[in-house]
């Protein structure tokens, strides 16, 4: 299982804010995640296509190629715009 | 210290408690104070609302301050940054460096909230008269957003 | 606002009067805060006595407010300095800018604790172990001084 | 009659933190003023002598070729150390 966790405008269009999966053997990065979340098809499909997605990986940010594993917290967040 | 809070913050206490701590060891301090600014001058409208990733807030704060703590030999800094909603001139963020020399307090002020702005978790709201939307990084330079 | 004086001043009252004075047009304070270090730790001595001279140091911090509000379009800036003896910890000066943006209130901050540095009559002398002496601007950004 | 002052290290060397005097006629810049008041001798000629000295005429810094007219406030000062 990962725990999956979405923030910000990403959140709204998804309506979920967080999520536990079994992720399927074949998903081991990153990007592969965003493709098996992206077959659910609408809103994930074209929420998840933005180049500007971040992703963080157990709270640091990760680029597309990171392995994901089980047990681990995989965030998806619009690019941010704190302080 | 970092503290990522619902709670107003008092940016004098902070200074104060900075400088008790330094016992002459420090000749420098520069503070940063972020305020929200007046979009709709006069108009009711114009609260924001911040959202952060809790857990992986705290983290990024505490690497910035590390990083500016070792890259400029800081005695001491404070990072603060409130979350939840916010109304125009409400505080949103406070960054303080202690230094021996002042270029290295400036400068360390200025890394922590420049990196703060593109590392940390955070996202504005903003309520318009349009409803609400989520601002981008460019509308976070402009009216509206903290410095 | 520009201030010489004897007595202390609480730089949370000087952010908070600055604050109060934005309604919501400002985004960014950054202030500096200078503190005499303590070059004799652990030792009475390190007493700093700062003399300046009147009229002229007013009219000094004013032109170096005026020429930043200018350059940096700040919306409210403060320059406070003390005279006479001092401790070490004690706060000698404080300067402060706001502005829209934060890149301009670091930049006119720095400009005018630089710039006051280098203009502004004051002078220091110190208390050491062999007796007092007046420190040279090289003394001026080592240990016993304000950053 | 001009209002000369002295500030700091220089008014202690001089024992002096202000006077008023009478310039002679042929005391028209600073420079004027500066090599009239040296021969007053020590410890004036030495103190006075010190390239690094400032004055500022009327309150305002001012370099040694400036003019210097009756009723001016003329001040003496070592390189400023505050901030």
């Amino acid at each position: 299982m990962v725990q999956l966790r979405y923030f910000a405008s990403l959140r709204e269009t998804l309506g979920v804010s967080d999520e536990a999966v079994a992720l399927p053997e074949a998903v081991v990065t990153v990007a592969g995640l965003q493709r098996w979340l992206q077959e659910r098809g609408a809103p994930w499909r074209d929420a998840l296509a933005d180049d500007h997605l971040l992703v963080a990986v157990n709270q640091e940010v990760s680029d597309r190629q990171a392995a994901v594993n089980d047990g681990d917290e995989i965030a998806w967040f619009p690019p941010v715009t704190g302080g | 210290m970092i503290s990522v809070q619902a709670e107003d913050f008092d940016p004098g206490e902070e200074l104060e408690r900075l400088r008790s701590g330094l016992a002459g060891r420090a000749g420098a301090v520069v503070s940063f104070t972020g305020l929200v600014r007046d979009l709709n001058q006069g108009d009711a409208i114009g609260r924001l609302t911040l959202e952060h990733y809790p857990g992986m807030t705290e983290k990024a704060l505490a690497g910035i301050e590390a990083e500016a703590m070792q890259r400029w030999e800081l005695i001491d800094s404070v990072i603060i940054h409130r979350v939840g909603p916010l109304s125009p001139n409400d505080r949103i963020v406070f960054v303080a460096a202690a230094s021996a020399h002042r270029k290295a307090a400036f400068r360390a002020c200025e890394f922590m909230i420049d990196t703060l702005k593109t590392r940390a978790p955070f996202w504005k709201k903003e309520a318009t008269a349009d409803g609400a939307r989520w601002l981008s990084p460019a509308d976070n330079t402009l009216p509206g957003q903290a410095g």
